[in-house]
Formats: structure tokens, C-alpha cells, sequence
């Protein structure tokens, strides 16, 4: 780690203007969790400051305090020269922050108008809401950045992709000198993050100050001026862009190097698994046919809202299909449920970690042994020593870190718990595994293990669907990958055929054209 | 605009209600005369005040079963109140229930704000202890119409414009609570609170605070009904209006308010309300035996809620495109 | 002190019952060596008069006299009492006959019945529709009663019961029920509430819909709840036993029976003080006095005594 | 796969240790404090067959209770388990004026707070409505039907052997209804704690979405939730229909807030997620003893109710307001 003079010798060659806004030795500690000790960062008009660090570093926590969300456990936030604290989001907008925050934090059942302006709504008489005058300005502001929404709909009519645009705009509705974005492009598609990034320079030359947070490098060498390093809590180092590369980057990261080269494995498909032919669904996919082998990675990539997901529940029984079969092991078998789809051996690592994946208030070993119940218990008695050593078997195997098998999963971070949710599914002896966006928020380290892990259940026999949204991971990783578009199946390509622009082509839609045109 | 404030739901609501008048007209012609129906409003009106504090409540995903006992206990203080000082004006009588309602109702919504207890629990709890208060402060005795003095029980009666006072303080919550709701920030925030906790933080809205205030709402409301139905009925005693608390959580929910919070509006509530006065005081009119009353209120009531959950019932988004353009 | 009597009631806080409290403890007074344990649940429920009575078992009372909120509920209860060697009456509202050993009434049913309707008749010369609104619908001496009246009709030619209804003694029901008679009914001119809460909403909602002097509120009520309505003349006259005599006979027989001064059997006559002495029928029940009737010209009197 | 793995032990707290600092414990503490204040209070307390009766003011409330601790952990909760009482007493009712035999009775009774569940189960289960408001509803609809069935009537003329149920005594002092707790109380511990079943009511109770995506049967187990609510209903309508000796449709009239109260203060977590039979137990007894003791004071009823609420929001806010007192 670099030692403190250091960090001030970097701070000065970093600007000679003074920042807006800066961190002051911020320490905040969670019951039993230290999330940040002791950072500091500095933001500076008209510039982009990417702040980089693994999953848990405090990346997010620190946005939470500068919104007045959280408060700091110890130090300050300096605005102007001057030392406050905010103790409400509020407090935070009055004093010109605003931020676009990791979680899309909307109401569904308000209008867009009203989860743009809700908090600083404009007033008129008797200091009563002003609905005309709110509906104008939303729609002043949405034209802006591009957005074609209807300020007085519903935001729950909104699709996914709308609904992040109108979290922007909320963004902006404050007028703010500092502009906070975590993770804003993890939900939107190529083209809206190409308009993101034309709003980024449009901010930059109205001279606001940008916080940028991102997994994503490609994105922070593009846009970033500064960049600010995390490790676990504390500060690493800090230094403008142009001065740095990739690998040094990812070393301040993660604290060694890291080979960010995927496993390399040789594929030896045995027999086929898995077969759907035809299956289909009212309004969300159609005409979803294709196999899977045995020790075969199966990539599908899409753009975001290809509806990857929802195909792969509807396989895993949480929706009910229109229509089409599923055989496993060449017999046709039906599937209602999870329940049925874990009895056939198919199980399904989900998207949303906390909400689908783990029951996140109960113990490890309770989480692991959920869907295998049946073999730690006799008659449908539970034997506390069978489970405990289920659970250990393979929580040892993923080298999960963790006080106690007994401790709730939620005091686990991320990738942690997403080893908790694969051991859970290991230990049913599945014969398909889906893993929906398995590194999706992970870090650069755990991402490597899993990826690993991936590999290694596929040699042991494992037929393995991974949906990804990212290129490099699916190219990496699959032996075979399917490309779906609006709900169908647009292409399968394997082979040499397995590159970037191809894969680009088809989700987007252009090859088609192309080759009409 | 006008499609915003009224929704579907109340739309179909409102025609259950003219098809039942409907209906009961043909069997008794009398019941829909205007003189008859401005006496079921006025009937319906202390449900009316409590469904619209209810209605708050519930949006911000809380729940609160002590109005009725509020509404007792109020009751009771201010006609003992009358009791022993028959000299004490209306209005301050008024302003004494209203403050009394609202201190109960600010002590659920501290137990809820500050201690974090479960609501449900919270007015589990206080709900019978404010009934138990009751008891203590009367030693369980009635407060009787000949005890109360005339103007104390002649309020609520009193004709302004052809409608019973009781009418007037029904119709003036309803237009205030609806300004409440939708022109203010306070308002918003109770939509916003119960429609997502999680985003109302990030919004810089505290959510124990608004739910906080839903409470003492509720409770202000509680307290005025509290000395209109001790006066209109001219009796005070341990048990009134026993068990109207879920009579109220009812007529919500016939409103299409919905119980996981932020879904609900004042028309729906006042519809659910009327919708519950109409059958309760058409049942005796056409003769069904009372002893069916109970069990059609609540085939009524699961009917609603049936509706009502179809209703919301979220489309879901639509990816395929020949599914987009049928739609 | 020697003895114990429970004096049992349908719920706290009611006027009729705290009256009979009084009785209870000026019959005490006077038998001397005798305390008055007042109890009863907060509503009327019979599970609530359950709990009662078995902690009442358990302080080992020597005698409980109750009104019943349901006949038959109560039954096994207070069989386990006798068993105990308690002494178990009933007054007022009744307990089927193997839950208690004698029962004391009000007045004869048959009087009641007639009284309830003749009170009615007396102000409507040329006939006309009249209603009931009664308690709870299972309330068995209004039940009793009503049916008593029902029996009598025929003997007042012109009188045209039309509806009974049930306003379970909660005033806010039985006031809703009052205006649905009033509204279903446009020629009612009288309604007849055998219970006090009935009564006294009655009289309100007829007064509220201004219909004084149209319509007659009559039945059973306290003359001091009742001056009111007596004043306005939504009421011209009703009817009640004096409650504290009612409380006073017994405690009376309770103290009698449970001091072996006397045995419930049928034909048996038991003193009831300084009212006089109750005679069992065949069921052991007996009757203590007849229902007086009060209008203007005596409600003064009495609106301060209960 | 990789080669330093590090030690997570099984368990940082011995089962024992945790037990100790637990809501039960709290609650047993106060029980035995008000067992020993009730000895003190009264002298006719301390007698065995007066306990016995005391017993009674509870134990037709705690079986509804444990079905309904599952219920709620589970993340719901029924409120018309006091109508159910009623349904099935009035159909018990019937089927004896139709001559029926006390088995047939028995199961008629049964079979009605079966299908009573299973009316509820639906509603919430198959079209997924919220349990609350169904149960409001129902609440209203089961005993609106046995008001119309039976009006201003009751049913009565149960045959002698039937009065063993809610009357008899298996031995001394002990009666049918108290062992019928006990061992209700056992089985429900064994099924919430011990078994599969109770490990999915946890689950689900915690997160159900996280259930389903788990393979767990989620709709299925809440169903069966409701039916044994439903039973455990028309199981306590025969104890209370047996002890009563007949019917009216206003038979257990406000039970279902009083069990919910006993499940909370038994420390079940109103949002589902957590609890404990032997909490409900504990609160079971604590419910029963107040309301004994201050009636053997005959204090009136609701002033006991008050001392019910009080305990049950004092339980629960005591420890977090020690917590806001200490920490600043
Ligand atoms: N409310 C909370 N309670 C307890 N611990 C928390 C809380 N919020 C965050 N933490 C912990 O603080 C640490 C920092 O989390 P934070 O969300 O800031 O990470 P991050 O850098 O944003 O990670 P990511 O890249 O995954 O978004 C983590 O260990 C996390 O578990
Ligand atoms: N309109 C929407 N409203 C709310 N949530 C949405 C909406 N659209 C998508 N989501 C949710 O956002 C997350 C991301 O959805 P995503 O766009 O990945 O859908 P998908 O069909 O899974 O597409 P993909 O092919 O990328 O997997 C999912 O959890 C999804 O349920
Ligand atoms: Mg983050
Ligand atoms: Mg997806």
C-alpha cells in the first residue's frame, strides 16, 4: 500500500486547481464490518474522476455518504474549503450532489414526472405542488439526454433501459456541481452508453465535477481525466489517467498481479444432454431450439433485455412456457416448477444474487443444503451433522471465506455469496448448470475463480449454460455460443466464427442488414 | 389528466355501486330518493373519515387497528369531558379530539418510527390498551344522551345547505386529504415511502418520519370521528365501535387501496367506504335477513380484492415484437 | 366475613347492572356476614362469562348468581360450580335448567310480552304497523319475551306487527336498524325495543329524522337514561322492574340457598326480603314482582333513583 | 481448485450459548416472575385443580396458535381462524340434529376447518392474493354463514360422550384438551424445528422468491400451512363446542386477534422469517397466567387485556430502547 506522503505528492501533480468537493480520512464501520477506513478523494470542475476497486472496496458506500444516505462513522466531506456532513439526501442535493446510484432507486407506481422532480418538486400556490409546471420541466430534461419518455406515464410502463434514463434525469433535475455515477452503464445498451458518454463531455464542458465508478476499463480509460484506487476499504492511490496503463491499474486493484487470461481448457463434448425444440412464450421469446453436451460451456450472449433471462427461467419452471419440449438424456419431461427442473438435474444460478439466488438471512450451511434436504435427512428428519458436512465439502471446494458455516449469508460480500448459491447447486449433483451473468458486479479476482471453477465443472462432466453480457467473458469461456435477439434465437456460432464483431452484428441486429443491403 | 385521477379501478368501482343502487331501487324505489342517500352518506361518514387516515396508513405500508379504539377512547374523554363541564364550547370539545386522537396517533407512529416495531404488532398492542383506558378512566360506565348537553350532541346534526354537519366534516376531509395527497410533498412521500422504502431514502425522504406521520393522520382523524359518533349516537361506552377497525381496513382495500403500500387514492377509498354504506344500510331496507349482512360484506370484500390483484397485475414487459404490436 | 356471592353480569358498565350491584350490596348490608364480589366480562360474550366464573370456582365463592349471555354456553361451566358445591342461580337473562338450580325472572314473561305491546297500543288508538328492535339475537329473555308479545297480538285488533330486528345491544347498530325500520316502514308508529341500548337509540334516531310525535319509541329502559326522551316525547312510556330490587332478590335467594335457609324445588317459596317471597314453578323459575310503567307524570321521580 | 483453503469452523456459538440469550428465555424468565407474583397475589393460586382450570383459558387458543406460528413464519397469516371456530361448530350442530354420533362429529368438525383452509389456502395460493385482506374477508364470509344458518338459533343437545373433548379429564387433574396441547406442542416443535418441512416455512418466510429459485414447492407449502391452520381451527371448535355443551354463530368471537398475540409475544416474527414453538408455548402460559391471576383478583377482563398489550409491545421495545439508551 502507498504511505500517506506519497498519496499527497500524487494529489498535487493530480490538478493545481482546488477540488469542489473532497473526502477527508472517512471512516465508516457497519456492525462488524469496516467499509471504509481512513479514504480520502478529491473531485475537480470539469473533470472525470474514475474511482476503481474490487467488489466491497467502499466504492458505493462512499457515494452513499456523499449523498447524505449514510453518514461517515468518522472525518469529513469538504465542500468548498469547508467541513460538513449530510445528514439526509436532502442535505446532499442542496449542497449541489447528485448521483446516479447502482440500484435503480425508482417507484414503480409514480409518474416519471414525479420520480424525476419528487423532493425538490416545483411549487405554486399555498406552496402546493406544481403538476403543469413539473410535467414541463421533465420533459425539457428528457429531451436533453435524448430520451423519448411521456413525463405523465407510469414509470412502471417503462422498460428497463427508460427507467435507467429516467434515474439520469432525476440526476440532472438537480442543478448540481457534482455529478455521482455508479455503475451507469451496466443496464443500458451499446447505443444509450454512447449517449451517456456525449452527456459525460457535455457535463465536463459545463464545468461539473464527475465521480465515475466502473468494472469496466475499456470505459474509464475513454472518459476518465483521474482516477482514484480503492483496496478494501482504503485508499490506494490516485493519479491522472494518461499517466497509467491496464496492468498497473488492476495491480493498485487487487493488490498483485493478475493474468487476466481466461482458464484455458480443452473442450471433449461426450454425450448430449439437454435438447429444446420449440420453446416459446406469449410475449417474451419464441422459437428457442438448440442442445448441449456434456462438458460443453454453452455461451448465449444478447444484448441486455434479449430475454436470456426469462428463457432460462421458463427452463428452470418459474414461467409457465406457451409451448415446446425439454429432453434430458433423449426423454421428454415436463417442468413446472424449480422443484421439477432440480429433480431433472437442471439447476440455475440467477441474476439477482440477493433476491433469487440465496436466502440471504439464514446461515451458509442452511442456504447449501436447501434444495438438498433430502439427502441430509432421513425421512424427512433433518440431521444437523449430514448437513454441516454437505455444507463443508463444498464450501471447502470453493475456498469460500467466511467466519462460520452458521453465520446469515448476508454478511457475506458478493462474491461470496455467489459461491455460497454454485455450492448449493453442486451439491444437488445437477447435470445442466445455467449461470446467469455469473460475474456480473464481481471483482477482477473472484471473477478469475470463478471462471475457473467453470471450467473444472465442465471437465468433470458438467453440462454448463452461461449467459453473459460481456464479450470478452462468453468468447473466453464458451465452446459454442448462441446469440438471441428480442426473444429469439438469431444465430449459433462456434469455431473461428466465435469473434467480437459477429457477435456485435447479430445482437444488434446489423448483420442481418448487412447482408440484405 | 382527468384519465390520471380517475382510474379504471375506481371507474368499475363506482359503477358497482350505481348497479347496486340500481338494483336495490327496483326492489324498494325509496332508497335512492336524494333525501335517503344523503342519509346513507351521512351514515357512512365517520367509515369515510377513518378509511381516509386508514388509506395513508396502508400506503406507507404500515397498518393501524387501533383507529376504532382511538376513536373510542376520544369519544369517551370528551363526553365525559361534556359530563362534567356542560359549559365547554363545540369548538374546543373539537380541538380536544383532535389533539387526543392525534397524541394516539403519534405514539403508534413513535413505536413505529423510533423502535422500529412491526405496525401490526404496535397497534395490536395499543389498540387494546386505548380501550382498556376506557374502562379505567369510566370505570366502565355508559356516558349516556341525557348526561350530554344539547349543543354537544346537536353538532353533528346541525343542517348546512340540506346536510348534516357530520356530511359537511366528511366531504371537507375528503377534499383535504385529496390536496394532501397530491399536491404536497408530505403526500407524495406516503405514495413513495410504501411504493419503494428503499428508493424513498435515496429520494431524501425519511421513511420512519413519513410512516410517523401517516400515523398521527390517522389518529387526528380518528379522534375528530371519535366526538362525532359519541354525539351523533349520544353514548359513550367501553366497546363502540368494536371491531370497526377492520370494517375500515376493508373498505380500503374494496377501494383498490392496496396492502403492500403505495397503491390506493382518496376517491378509491371514499368509493370503498360508500360501497360498504350502501349495503349496510340497504340490507335492513330490503328486507335480507340481517344474519346474511355479514356474509355478503365479506363475499364483497374477497370479490375486491380478486379485482383488484387482476388489475394490478404487472403486464410484464414485452421483448418478442409480434407480441408488442398485437398488444 | 362467612359468605360469598358473585353477582354476575352480561357486561361491565351497564346502567340496568350497576343498579343491581346497589341492590346486591344493600341485601348484603342487611343479611350481614355477607360480601358482594360484582364481575362480569367487558363484552357480552359467554367465553368472556366463562373465564369469569372459572375463576370464581377457583376462589371457592359460596354462591354465584348470574345473567346469562347465552343459556346453554354456560351450562357446563357452571355445573362444574355446583359439583364444587356452589351455589348457582340465574336472574334476569337465564341458564338452561341443569346449569342452574333455580332462576329468578324479572317479571313473568307473559306480563312482559303483554306490557312491551300494550305500552305500544295505548298511544295508537286506530291501529297501525309497529316493529321490534331487540338485542343480540341470542339474547334468550328478550327472545322470550318477544315471542310472549308475538303470542298476545291477536288481543289488540288494528296492531300490525311488521318487522323485528336486531341491533345486538351496540348503539351505532341498533340506531342503523332504528332508521332502516323508519325508512322500510313509512307508516311505522311505534317501535318497541325491549332493551335499553334499543330503546335509548331508537328514540335518538327518531328523533334525529324528526319524526316525534310520528313515531312512538317504547319498551324496556331506565328511567334515568329514559328522561330525555320522555321530555322530548319521542317516548310516551315505558316499562322496567326496578333494577336494584332485582339485584337485591338475588342475592337474597343466593344467600338463602347457599345457607341452606331454603332448597330449589318446584313449588318451593323462597324468601326474597323485604320484597316479599318467590314461589318456583316446575322448571324453578320464579318471577319477583310485575314491570311498572313510567311517563311524564313520574319520570321525574324516579330518573335520579336508576 | 485452489490448494489453500481456509478453516471456516462449523459454528463460532455453541447451540447452548445461543439458547441462553434468547427471546425465550426472556419470556420464560417473566413467566416464572408472574407465577411466582400470582402465588403471592392470591391464595387460592396455588391448587392444583384450579391450575387445571386455568389451563383451559389458553390451550383451545395455543393449537390454533402453533399452526398459526408456521403461518406467519411462513409470511402469512389468517385471521379468520375465529370464524372457522364458528363454521365448524355450527356444521358439529347440524350434523347432531341430524342424529350424527360423537366420531362422526368429531370428524365433521374436522373436515369443515379443513375446508376452510383449503378455501384460504386457495384464495391466497392459487390466485395469489394477499392473506390479510382474504382473511378479513373470510372472516366475515365463515361466520356470516353460520349466521345464516343458524340466526337467532343454537344448536345444542350434544350427545354425553362428545362432552369428553372440551370437558374430560385423562387423569386427576390433567385434562383432555391440556395433554391434547401438549402434545400438539410437541408435534408442531418436531415439524417446525426437526423436519424438512419446517426448514422450507423458514425459507420461505425469509425470502420467497429466493424459496422458489431454491426448488422449494412454495405455493404447495402454504397451502398445506392453511390447511393445518384451518385444522387446527376445527380442532379447537370441537375442545370449545364440547366445553360450551352448544352453538351460536358468536361462538369464539375476537379469538384471532388473541392468537396472533400469542404468536407475537411467543417471539414469532410478525414478517415472517423467525420463531419458535417453544416460544409460543412459554407465551401460552404467560397469556393464561395473567389472565388467571388477575381474574382470581377479579380484575376485569380488560384490564387484563391492557397488561396483554403492554407485555406485548414492552417485550419487544424493551430490548431496542436498551439498545438506542446504551449505544450513544
Ligand atoms: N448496509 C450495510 N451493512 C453492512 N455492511 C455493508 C453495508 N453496506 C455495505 N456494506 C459492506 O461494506 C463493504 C463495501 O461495500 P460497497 O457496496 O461500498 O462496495 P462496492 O465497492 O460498491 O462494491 P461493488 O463493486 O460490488 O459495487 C462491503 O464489505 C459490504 O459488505
Ligand atoms: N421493464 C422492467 N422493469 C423492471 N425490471 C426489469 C425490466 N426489464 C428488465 N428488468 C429486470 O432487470 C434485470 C435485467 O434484465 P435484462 O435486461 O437482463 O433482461 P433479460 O431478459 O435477462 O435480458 P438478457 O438477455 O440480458 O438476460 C432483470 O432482473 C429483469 O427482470
Ligand atoms: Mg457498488
Ligand atoms: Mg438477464
Amino acid at each position: 500500500m502507498l504511505m500517506k506522503s506519497e498519496k499527497s505528492t500524487e494529489a498535487a501533480a493530480v490538478t493545481a486547481s482546488t477540488p469542489i468537493l473532497a473526502l477527508d480520512g472517512i471512516t465508516k464501520t457497519f456492525p462488524g464490518v469496516k467499509a471504509l477506513s481512513e479514504v480520502s478523494l478529491s473531485l475537480f470542475p470539469g473533470q472525470v474522476t474514475a474511482l476503481v476497486g474490487e467488489n466491497g472496496a467502499g466504492k458505493s458506500t462512499v457515494v452513499k455518504i456523499l449523498t447524505g444516505i449514510y453518514q461517515p462513522t468518522e472525518g469529513h466531506i469538504i465542500v468548498d474549503g469547508e467541513a460538513t456532513r449530510f445528514s439526509t439526501a436532502q442535505a446532499a442535493a442542496d449542497a449541489g450532489i447528485t448521483a446516479i446510484h447502482q440500484e435503480t432507486v425508482l417507484f414503480d407506481e409514480l409518474s416519471v414526472a414525479e420520480n424525476i422532480f419528487l423532493g425538490h418538486a416545483p411549487r405554486g400556490r399555498f406552496g402546493l405542488m406544481d403538476w403543469p409546471e413539473m410535467v414541463r420541466k421533465s420533459r425539457a430534461i428528457l429531451d436533453e439526454i435524448g430520451a423519448e419518455i411521456d413525463p405523465s406515464h407510469k414509470l412502471r410502463d417503462l422498460g428497463i433501459a427508460n427507467k435507467h434514463l429516467v434515474a439520469i434525469a432525476r440526476a440532472l433535475s438537480i442543478d448540481a456541481r457534482v455529478v455521482i455515477m455508479d455503475e451507469p452503464t451496466a443496464a443500458l445498451s451499446h447505443k444509450e452508453i454512447q449517449e451517456l458518454y456525449e452527456l459525460v463531455e457535455q457535463l465536463k464542458t459545463q464545468g461539473k465535477a464527475i465521480l465515475f465508478i466502473s468494472h469496466k476499463f475499456d470505459e474509464i480509460f475513454r472518459i476518465a481525466d483521474n482516477y482514484t484506487v480503492f483496496r478494501d476499504g482504503q485508499f490506494v492511490g490516485e493519479g491522472r489517467i494518461a499517466e497509467v496503463d491496464n496492468d498497473a491499474l488492476v495491480k493498485m486493484m487487487v493488490g498483485r498481479e493478475v493474468d487476466n487470461i481466461f482458464p484455458t481448457r480443452t473442450a471433449s463434448p461426450g454425450e448430449t444432454v439437454l435438447e429444446v425444440d420449440g420453446y416459446e412464450h406469449p410475449t417474451e421469446f419464441a422459437d428457442i431450439s438448440f442442445s448441449l453436451k456434456k462438458g460443453e460451456i454453452l455461451g448465449f450472449y444478447g444484448l441486455v433485455g434479449a430475454g436470456r433471462s426469462e428463457f432460462m427461467q421458463s427452463l428452470f419452471g418459474i414461467t409457465k412456457p406457451a409451448g415446446g419440449m425439454v429432453k434430458i438424456d433423449g426423454t421428454a419431461v415436463s417442468i413446472h416448477s424449480p422443484a421439477d427442473a432440480v429433480g431433472h438435474g437442471i439447476v440455475y444460478v440467477p441474476e439477482d444474487r440477493g433476491k433469487q439466488g440465496a436466502i440471504t438471512p439464514m446461515p451458509i450451511f442452511q442456504n447449501i443444503t436447501l434444495p438438498s434436504l433430502a439427502r441430509t435427512s432421513r425421512k424427512g428428519f433433518i440431521r444437523l451433522a449430514e448437513e454441516f458436512q454437505l455444507a463443508r465439502s463444498f464450501t471447502e471446494r470453493l475456498d469460500l471465506r467466511a467466519a462460520s458455516l452458521d453465520t446469515p449469508v448476508e454478511s457475506l460480500s458478493g462474491g461470496n455469496q455467489q459461491k455460497v448459491v454454485i455450492a448449493k447447486w453442486l451439491a444437488t449433483q445437477p447435470k445442466v448448470i445455467i449461470l446467469d451473468e455469473p460475474t456480473k458486479g464481481i471483482d477482477i479476482g473472484s471473477k478469475a475463480a470463478v471462471h475457473e471453477f467453470m471450467t473444472e465443472l465442465a471437465a468433470q462432466g458438467l453440462a454448463v449454460i452461461m449467459v453473459s453480457s460481456e464479450i470478452p467473458e462468453v468468447l473466453g469461456m464458451s465452446d459454442r455460443i448462441i446469440v438471441m435477439r428480442e426473444g429469439r434465437i438469431v444465430a449459433e456460432v462456434d469455431g473461428d466464427d466465435m469473434t467480437p464483431e459477429t457477435l456485435v452484428r447479430h445482437a444488434a441486429g446489423i448483420a442481418t442488414e448487412a447482408m440484405e443491403g | 389528466m382527468l384519465k390520471r385521477l380517475v382510474t379504471a379501478r375506481e371507474t368499475i368501482l363506482l359503477g358497482a355501486i350505481v348497479m347496486l343502487l340500481a338494483l336495490i331501487a327496483t326492489r324498494f324505489p325509496g332508497f335512492v330518493a336524494p333525501g335517503n342517500l344523503a342519509s346513507v352518506f351521512n351514515d357512512t361518514s365517520p367509515l369515510i373519515l377513518l378509511a381516509l387516515g386508514q388509506m395513508i396508513v396502508i400506503l406507507t405500508k404500515c397498518i393501524d387497528l387501533s383507529v376504532a379504539a382511538n376513536l373510542a377512547l376520544t369519544g369517551m374523554v370528551v363526553a365525559m369531558l361534556n359530563v362534567a363541564y356542560p359549559g365547554v364550547p363545540v369548538p374546543v370539545i373539537l380541538v380536544i379530539a383532535v389533539t387526543l386522537g392525534t397524541i394516539m396517533g403519534l405514539f403508534n407512529g413513535l413505536l413505529v418510527w423510533k423502535l422500529e416495531i412491526p405496525p401490526i404488532v404496535v397497534t395490536l398492542g395499543t389498540m387494546t390498551i386505548y380501550r382498556g383506558i376506557i374502562f379505567l378512566i369510566s370505570e366502565g360506565k355508559w356516558v349516556n344522551s341525557h348526561e350530554m348537553s344539547d349543543p354537544f350532541k346537536a353538532f353533528p346534526r346541525a343542517e348546512v345547505l340540506g346536510l348534516p354537519v357530520l356530511s359537511w366534516v366528511a366531504i371537507l376531509a375528503v377534499v383535504v386529504i385529496y390536496l394532501l395527497m397530491t399536491r404536497t410533498t408530505l403526500g407524495r412521500a406516503f405514495y413513495a415511502v410504501g411504493g419503494n422504502p428503499h428508493a424513498a431514502v435515496y429520494a431524501g425522504i425519511n421513511v420512519g418520519r413519513t410512516q410517523f406521520w401517516a400515523y398521527t393522520i390517522a389518529g387526528a382523524l380518528a379522534g375528530i370521528t371519535g366526538y362525532l359518533w359519541v354525539s351523533r349516537y349520544a353514548v359513550a361506552y367501553v366497546d363502540i365501535a368494536g371491531g370497526f377497525e377492520l370494517t375500515v381496513v376493508a373498505a380500503c382495500v374494496i377501494g383498490g387501496v392496496s396492502i403492500a403500500g403505495g397503491i390506493g387514492s382518496v376517491i378509491g377509498a371514499l368509493l370503498g367506504a360508500v360501497f360498504l354504506g350502501v349495503i349496510n344500510n340497504a340490507l335492513p331496507v330490503i328486507n335480507v335477513s340481517p344474519f346474511w349482512q355479514l356474509a355478503i360484506s365479506g363475499g364483497a370484500i374477497i370479490i375486491a380484492v380478486a379485482l383488484n390483484a387482476r388489475a394490478n397485475r404487472t403486464k410484464g414487459r414485452v421483448i418478442l415484437k409480434r407480441a408488442e404490436q398485437a398488444a | 366475613q362467612d359468605m360469598r356471592i358473585a353477582l354476575v353480569v352480561k357486561a361491565l358498565g351497564i346502567g340496568f347492572f350497576e343498579a343491581a350491584a346497589k341492590g346486591a350490596e344493600e341485601a348484603a348490608g342487611e343479611l350481614g356476614g355477607t360480601e358482594i364480589i360484582y364481575t362480569g366480562p367487558t363484552d357480552t360474550t359467554a367465553e368472556g362469562q366463562i373465564e369469569v366464573i372459572n375463576s370464581l370456582i377457583a376462589q371457592g365463592v359460596d354462591a354465584i348468581a348470574i345473567s346469562a349471555n347465552d343459556p346453554d354456553a354456560l351450562v357446563p361451566a357452571l355445573k362444574k360450580a355446583m359439583d364444587r358445591g356452589i351455589t348457582v342461580i340465574s336472574w334476569d337473562s337465564g341458564v338452561a335448567p341443569e346449569g342452574r338450580m333455580m332462576h329468578l325472572n324479572p317479571s313473568s314473561t307473559e306480563l312482559i310480552g303483554n306490557t312491551i305491546l300494550k305500552l305500544a297500543a295505548d298511544h295508537m288508538p286506530d291501529g297501525g304497523d309497529v316493529a321490534i328492535l331487540s338485542a343480540s339475537a341470542t339474547a334468550t329473555n328478550q327472545n322470550a319475551w318477544i315471542e310472549a308479545a308475538k303470542a298476545v297480538l291477536p288481543n289488540y285488533p288494528g296492531i300490525n306487527l311488521v318487522a323485528t330486528v336486531y341491533g345486538d345491544d351496540l348503539s351505532d347498530k341498533s340506531y342503523r336498524e332504528a332508521q332502516g325500520l323508519m325508512a322500510t316502514y313509512p307508516d311505522l308508529k311505534a317501535i318497541i325495543a325491549p332493551t335499553t341500548v334499543g330503546i335509548l337509540a331508537s328514540c335518538q334516531a327518531v328523533t334525529d329524522e324528526g319524526k316525534i310525535g310520528q313515531v312512538n319509541v317504547t319498551g324496556l329502559g331506565l328511567p334515568s337514561e329514559m328522561a330525555g326522551c320522555v321530555e322530548s316525547g319521542a317516548t310516551e312510556s315505558f316499562a322496567i322492574w326496578n333494577p336494584i330490587d332485582l339485584g337485591y332478590a338475588a342475592t337474597y335467594i343466593a344467600h338463602e340457598l347457599a345457607a341452606g335457609n331454603a332448597a330449589a324445588e318446584p313449588g318451593a317459596s323462597i324468601s326474597m326480603g323485604r320484597i316479599g317471597a318467590v314461589t318456583l314453578d316446575d322448571t324453578n323459575t320464579g318471577a319477583m314482582s310485575d314491570p311498572f310503567t313510567y311517563d311524564a307524570s313520574n319520570i321525574e321521580e324516579f330518573k335520579s333513583i336508576f | 481448485m485452489s490448494t489453500s483453503s481456509h478453516f471456516v469452523p462449523d459454528r463460532l456459538q455453541s447451540p447452548l450459548a445461543r439458547r441462553l440469550k434468547s427471546w425465550e428465555t426472556l419470556l420464560l424468565i417473566v413467566a416464572v416472575a408472574i407465577f411466582i407474583a400470582n402465588s403471592f397475589a392470591s391464595p387460592y393460586f396455588l391448587n392444583a385443580w384450579n391450575l387445571s382450570d386455568a389451563t383451559f383459558n389458553f390451550t383451545e387458543k395455543a393449537m390454533i396458535a402453533f399452526a398459526m406460528a408456521l403461518l406467519i413464519i411462513s409470511g402469512e397469516i389468517d385471521l379468520s381462524v375465529a370464524s372457522i371456530i364458528a363454521l365448524a361448530s355450527t356444521a358439529m350442530g347440524a350434523a347432531v340434529q341430524m342424529g350424527a354420533d360423537t366420531p362422526t362429529i368429531v370428524a365433521i368438525g374436522l373436515a369443515v376447518g379443513l375446508a376452510a383452509g383449503a378455501f384460504n389456502g386457495f384464495l391466497v395460493t392459487g390466485l395469489g392474493l394477499p392473506s390479510i385482506v382474504v382473511t378479513i374477508g373470510t372472516m366475515s364470509l365463515f361466520r356470516g354463514i353460520a349466521y345464516i344458518v343458524l340466526g337467532d338459533q343454537a344448536y345444542r343437545g350434544y350427545p354425553e360422550s362428545f362432552a369428553f373433548f372440551g370437558q374430560g379429564y385423562v387423569w386427576w387433574v390433567i385434562s383432555f384438551e391440556f395433554v391434547l396441547f401438549a402434545v400438539l406442542a410437541v408435534i408442531y416443535g418436531i415439524v417446525l424445528h426437526k423436519t424438512n418441512f419446517g426448514r422450507a416455512i423458514f425459507a420461505i418466510g425469509n425470502n420467497p422468491t429466493g424459496a422458489l429459485f431454491s426448488g422449494i414447492r412454495v405455493a404447495r407449502v402454504k397451502f398445506i400451512l392453511f390447511l393445518l391452520t384451518g385444522l387446527m381451527a376445527g380442532v379447537a371448535a370441537v375442545c370449545l363446542t364440547s366445553r360450551l355443551g352448544s352453538t351460536r354463530p358468536s361462538i369464539a368471537f375476537g379469538w384471532e386477534l388473541e392468537v396472533v398475540t400469542m404468536v407475537v409475544l411467543g417471539g414469532v416474527n410478525i414478517l415472517g422469517g423467525s420463531g419458535t414453538i417453544p416460544g409460543v408455548v412459554i407465551a401460552a402460559f404467560v397469556m393464561g397466567l395473567v389472565t388467571f391471576g388477575l381474574g382470581l383478583l377479579n380484575v376485569p377482563g380488560i384490564v387484563m387485556s391492557i397488561v396483554i398489550g403492554a407485555l406485548l409491545i414492552s417485550v419487544i421495545a424493551l430490548p431496542r430502547l436498551w439498545n438506542m439508551v446504551r449505544r450513544p
